[in-house]
């Protein structure tokens, strides 16, 4: 029967994306994309990967549909009618379609308790995480510590983008009067109704956040999407009280401190881990005990995670929704 | 029969092409980062199919859980990764299109190249 | 009894979509964006139960909220374009 | 082994890295440089020490987090990663050294703390792809070390570096999402991320359709990023229109290292498992690589930026590279890796000088640079140099690999005589396209009063060490060649 | 006892489902905006309270009754808050026309 949904959200999927492409106004694609992220997490629940489905459903349908909007603000929302050709890129796509479909034949059927995928590398991670880690969700192990040397990676991806806006986008901002200010910079707040339940929601979207941070090694969640939560509810505050409040809460400054620190963190118990004789990244040798030392490695690169995410989506937020002024 | 037990796969290889085509054909450059973006969701789509084993649950172990059979973690794991990559990418590119925005007056491709040319 | 409500809430969600692609105004779709979000959280939280999982229930508070803070982002969009438009006609003026 | 020789394989991607985090929060701009010029030289002493690990054939693998190999992630350092990693540390620490002042006068000093930034991301992104052992691992830092050359690309003072740049995001982004997609594949047919895993798994499913689209698309998605003509279209604007320091390091490594992964993957991976894949190898990529040297060279004699006219060039360069590559034959290997490192060193000078040259004249336009050579004689001197090692005049660097070129061209009959001929028709262009410069420079008569600006002491160090190490690997070439030897070695090692 | 619970919990269920498609039907069938956000938020709230007081009979006495309580909650807190805002800037549109078929006309 989940086939059977799951065959049901794809088609809705399919035809969102359809209209996705096919529509000109850009602020109706944001709008459709911010729905077709919301299938796909939908999709990916159905399929078993409740880590995914949290992580899509809070980047897709929330930060990226917040930075497109914010660099719609910055540019425009309807698409240019062109009379381009159109005869390469057809070509290019049918021959891209025909090579993925050859492919597609001989792939295992959806869900074969024999295909590779299940019978190499996997068992071994559901097998010896209650040996080595001994926490239960087995993504956080295989995230935080068999493959902890990706996730620093993803790290410092997230970095490099935040680094490369503020670069971008951060300097030569014009300095606005104060009467403009007041006219443009009000955020939501003379609406009274969502401001009082938005101040009433988000200490309460804060500690979710700290609940799926520090959740993730026991349920679907982690550092990334605490990350995305906590920026998302601090975004929330600034859509409310006006970007400039929020700024004077969280300054710049320290937004690029977190970004650093973060990865700081994160590589310095790699490091750590160096210096008391293990490999890089090896937490069992932090404890005494190497499956104590694992689960500590854990949490703290989980925070480190957590830290560089929020302060770097926070500062590109920022730095759209600044440039607007 | 077989071609439904690949349903997934079918819809990725529709998602990726819309994606594609999006990216190559669309002269605006906001809508070449959503078919970016959908280009990008159809390859998680395809990890996440072929992690997933039939009646097994999500791989965290549980006391509620009522089998002991569990999804592969490991395309999960690196489709985490690559979301991550997705949206820092995708804040990149916009990020771009400002400035370009700022310095063209235009986000249609064609309308820069013509601004260049004079 | 768990499959009827998830028949139920997805083809609510077919139809959410329509109204979304139907349009006619952006404030048409707003409405469909917010009732999709929604229906896709009542669905999450049919289907953990109906997985047997209800430690999953995380999911779909995390999916109300962030669908709440999507909706209220675009409609600050729309109240900001209000005041650019105006601020650019003042300019022009 | 012992102490932190043994951790060498790691810290060659921390330290960058790590230092990059840090390089933003330094305030004061000339710490940030300084920083950053000190981690990149740190990499480059360890790249050295790496070097002298592997010299000899031998392979240092380093276990992550210390967990066994296809469970973890494994790093992998064997010559054919130590010249690379020579290339791309070394290219990083001249063009940091050699590239400050004319980055002063193209860059506003507040920005320059996240410009280093996203230079040692660039780096240790390079660095990590070049060191690793894993298949997804790789994308990762691929898309590190693009993220951040698009921001070093971006950095550029004409507007459009903007358009460039954006363009090589799409198709940068396009292609590592075909690799994403085709390691994808292999992971669902294999169920292994490790190189050499793959290697032994993909045996018993070569013949399977998803393998065979896998190939496809980590080809032409490595291809894409590596400017693999017809794949070039966003290489000329984004070198022409980034600032030159950043052209000067990109120019050296950024794309060789895509190369680098495609020829690894493809020969680790494919080459001894795939039926028929060598044959199709040398069929697709020879006729495009000969497409690249021809069309390329032959748009660079008509260009009227010089910049651009060197990007132009550079795709002809990696033509000659997947020319030697596409014989699969030790020689044709050796020279297509010797180029590598031959090419980097000559463009890396090109770029250095002609970014000194910008500091007096208006534009970098053939016109415009009419009569520098007179206000900077040592700095032409050495642009003269580094264009005689790309032309591959004997005595210097890029002699050397035409010359394992030719004998790789030799052995294959008929079609190598035609292969020699394209060879030499190239390089005369090349030298045409060199004079036209060295003419304008040297013998144009500067239109306007242009400023008269001294090159820095630092940057005329950095210039003459790459203009004299032309000449020095021209003379001695026993490092780039042995290294290069032993890498095909062991890349055709792997064909059973 | 049980049979009593379960038999509500499933009418619940089924009048929630009801609710929700009802909502759905309306939000698609209705002729303007502010009748079918009226359609949409109204079945919208009930078939939520429904459809999760339902699975909370089902659930019994634990941790995720809490949580269902806390997604109730949620919803119904923030559902009519965006209908709000949502009813209240197409107002502020209706005077200053905003739609994309006046955006249309407006510009050309």
């Amino acid at each position: 029967m989940t086939e059977i949904f799951g065959t049901f959200l794809l088609s809705l999927l399919v035809i969102t994306a359809v209209a996705i492409v096919r529509t000109k106004n850009l602020f109706v694609a944001v709008m459709l994309m911010s729905i077709a992220s919301l299938l796909i997490a939908a999709v990916f629940f159905l399929l078993d990967a409740a880590d995914v489905a949290l992580t899509e459903a809070a980047v897709g349908a929330g930060i990226s549909t917040v930075l497109f909007l914010g660099a719609l603000a910055l540019t425009f929302e309807r698409e240019r009618p062109s009379a381009t050709k159109r005869a390469l890129p057809v070509i290019v796509t049918v021959i891209a379609a025909l090579v993925v479909i050859y492919a597609t034949f001989d792939k295992p059927r959806l869900g074969d308790p024999e295909a590779p995928v299940h019978r190499h590398v996997a068992p071994w991670y559901l097998e010896k995480t209650p040996e080595y880690v001994d926490i239960p969700n087995v993504v956080t192990a295989v995230l935080g510590t068999f493959r902890g040397y990706d996730t620093l990676g993803e790290v410092f991806v997230v970095f490099t983008a935040g680094i490369g806006v503020l670069f971008l986008l951060g300097y030569g901002r014009v300095t606005r009067s104060a009467d403009e200010e007041t006219e443009i910079n009000v955020g939501l707040r003379h609406h009274l109704i969502p401001r009082t339940v938005g101040r009433l929601l988000i200490p309460f979207i804060l500690l979710f956040g700290l609940y799926v941070q520090f959740h993730g090694e026991y349920g679907p969640g982690g550092g990334f999407q605490a990350g995305a939560i906590i920026a998302a509810s601090m975004i929330l505050y600034a859509l409310l009280e006006g970007e400039r409040h929020a700024l004077d809460v969280l300054p710049q400054r320290l937004l690029l401190g977190l970004m650093a620190g973060g990865a700081i963190l994160y590589t310095g118990v790699g490091i750590l881990g160096m210096l008391l004789g293990g490999n890089f990244l090896d937490y069992s040798v932090l404890s005494d005990n190497p499956v104590a030392g694992q689960q500590l490695g854990i949490i703290l690169i989980e925070a480190g995670v957590g830290i560089t995410v929020t302060g770097t989506l926070l500062a590109i937020f920022h730095a759209f929704a600044a440039r607007e002024r | 029969m077989a071609v439904f037990e690949l349903f997934n796969y079918w819809v990725f290889a529709i998602l990726l092409m819309i994606g594609f085509y999006a990216v190559i054909a669309k002269p605006n450059l906001i809508k070449k980062l959503i078919g970016l973006s959908l280009f990008q969701s159809a390859v998680f789509l395809l990890y996440i199919s072929m992690g997933r084993v039939e009646g097994g649950t999500a791989p965290i172990f549980s006391d509620n859980a009522e089998t002991a059979l569990f999804s592969n973690p490991l395309p999960q794991v690196l489709i985490l990764t690559a979301i991550v990559v997705g949206i820092s990418t995708l804040a990149l590119g916009l990020g771009i299109v400002v400035r370009i925005r700022e310095e063209y007056g235009s986000i249609e491709e064609n309308e820069i190249a013509e601004i260049d040319r004079r | 009894m768990y499959y009827a409500v998830t028949i139920a809430t997805l083809i609510t969600m077919g139809l959410a979509l329509i109204r979304a692609l139907l349009g006619p105004s952006v404030y048409d779709r707003v409405l469909a964006l917010n009732m999709f979000g929604t229906k896709t959280v009542l669905l999450l939280a049919v289907i953990a139960f109906l997985s047997g999982r209800p430690d999953f229930l995380d999911l779909a508070l995390a999916y109300a909220l962030i669908n709440f803070i999507g909706v209220l982002a675009v409609l600050e969009f729309f109240r900001s374009r209000v005041a650019r438009r105006r601020a650019q006609e003042g300019r022009s003026d | 082994m012992n102490g932190i020789n043994a951790h060498l394989p790691a810290l060659q991607v921390v330290v960058p890295m790590l230092t990059a985090a840090f390089v933003v929060l330094l305030q004061p701009r000339g710490l940030a440089w300084a920083a950053a010029t000190a981690a990149s030289l740190m990499s480059f002493l360890i790249a050295v020490q790496l070097t002298l690990a592997v010299a000899g054939g031998a392979t240092l693998t380093y276990a992550m987090g210390s967990w066994p190999a296809p469970y973890g992630i494994a790093l992998e350092i064997d010559s054919f990663s130590a010249l690379l990693l020579l290339v791309i540390t070394g290219a990083s620490t001249l063009a940091l050294i050699g590239g400050k002042a004319s980055l002063e006068s193209q860059m506003q000093s507040d920005r320059q703390p996240y410009y280093f930034s996203a230079w040692l991301l660039a780096l240790a992104g390079l660095c990590g792809i070049v060191v690793a052992g894993d298949a997804f691992n790789i994308f990762v830092f691929m898309e590190i070390s693009s993220l951040a050359s698009y921001i070093l690309i971006a950095g550029g003072p004409d507007k459009r570096a903007l358009p460039a740049v954006f363009k090589y995001l799409i198709m940068g982004t396009i292609g590592a999402t075909f690799y994403l997609i085709g390691v994808g594949l292999i992971y669902m047919m294999t169920g292994t991320l490790n190189l050499h895993d793959m290697e032994v798994l993909i045996a018993n499913v070569s013949d399977q359709r998803p393998i065979l689209a896998a190939a496809g698309f980590i080809t032409v998605g490595l291809a894409l990023k590596a400017a693999v003509f017809p794949l070039h279209v966003w290489l000329p604007n984004a070198y022409t229109y980034a600032p030159h320091m950043a052209t000067a390091f990109l120019a050296a490594c950024a794309t060789k290292v895509s190369l680098y992964v495609l020829l690894r993957f493809d020969f680790f991976v494919f080459q001894g498992n795939l039926d028929g894949h060598a044959f199709q190898f040398t069929a697709y990529l020879m006729p495009l690589a000969i497409l690249g040297i021809v069309i390329g060279s032959a748009v660079a004699l008509f260009e009227q930026n010089v910049k651009r006219l060197f990007a132009f060039s550079s795709v002809a360069q990696i033509g000659y590279i997947m020319l030697g590559a596409s014989f699969v034959s030790i020689l044709g290997l050796t020279a297509g890796i010797v180029h590598i490192f031959n090419h980097a060193l000559a463009k890396g000078g090109i770029f250095l000088a002609l970014g000194a040259f910008a500091l007096s004249a208006k534009s970098l336009r053939i016109d415009d640079i009419a009569g520098v050579a007179k206000r900077m004689p040592w700095t032409f001197a050495a642009f003269v140099i580094a264009g005689l090692s790309l032309i591959g005049i004997p005595g210097t660097a890029g002699f050397i690999s035409k010359w394992y070129l030719i004998n790789a061209a030799l052995e294959h009959g008929s079609l190598g005589i035609a292969l020699i001929v394209v060879i030499l028709l190239s390089s005369l262009m090349a030298v045409v396209y060199v004079w036209r410069v060295v003419e304008a420079a040297a013998f144009g008569e500067p239109a306007t009063a242009a400023p008269i600006a001294k090159i820095q002491p630092a940057a005329f160090i950095a210039l003459w060490t790459v203009a004299i190490l032309n000449i020095v690997f021209g003379l001695a070439p026993d490092l780039p060649v042995s290294l290069a030897t032993d890498a095909s070695n062991i890349l055709l090692g792997h064909l059973r | 006892m049980d049979l009593f619970i379960d038999v509500l919990s499933w009418t619940l269920l089924t009048l929630g489902g009801l609710a929700v498609l009802v909502g759905g039907i309306g939000a698609l069938r209705m002729p303007d905006l502010y009748t079918r956000m009226h359609a949409a938020s109204v079945t919208d709230s009930l078939g939520a309270i429904l459809v999760i007081a339902g699975i909370m009979l089902q659930a019994g006495l634990s941790l995720a009754t809490i949580k269902l309580a806390a997604i109730l909650l949620f919803l119904l807190l923030t559902s009519p808050t965006s209908s709000n805002a949502l009813a209240s800037a197409a107002l502020l549109a209706g005077t200053k026309p905003l739609s994309e078929r006046s955006d249309a006309e407006g510009e050309s």
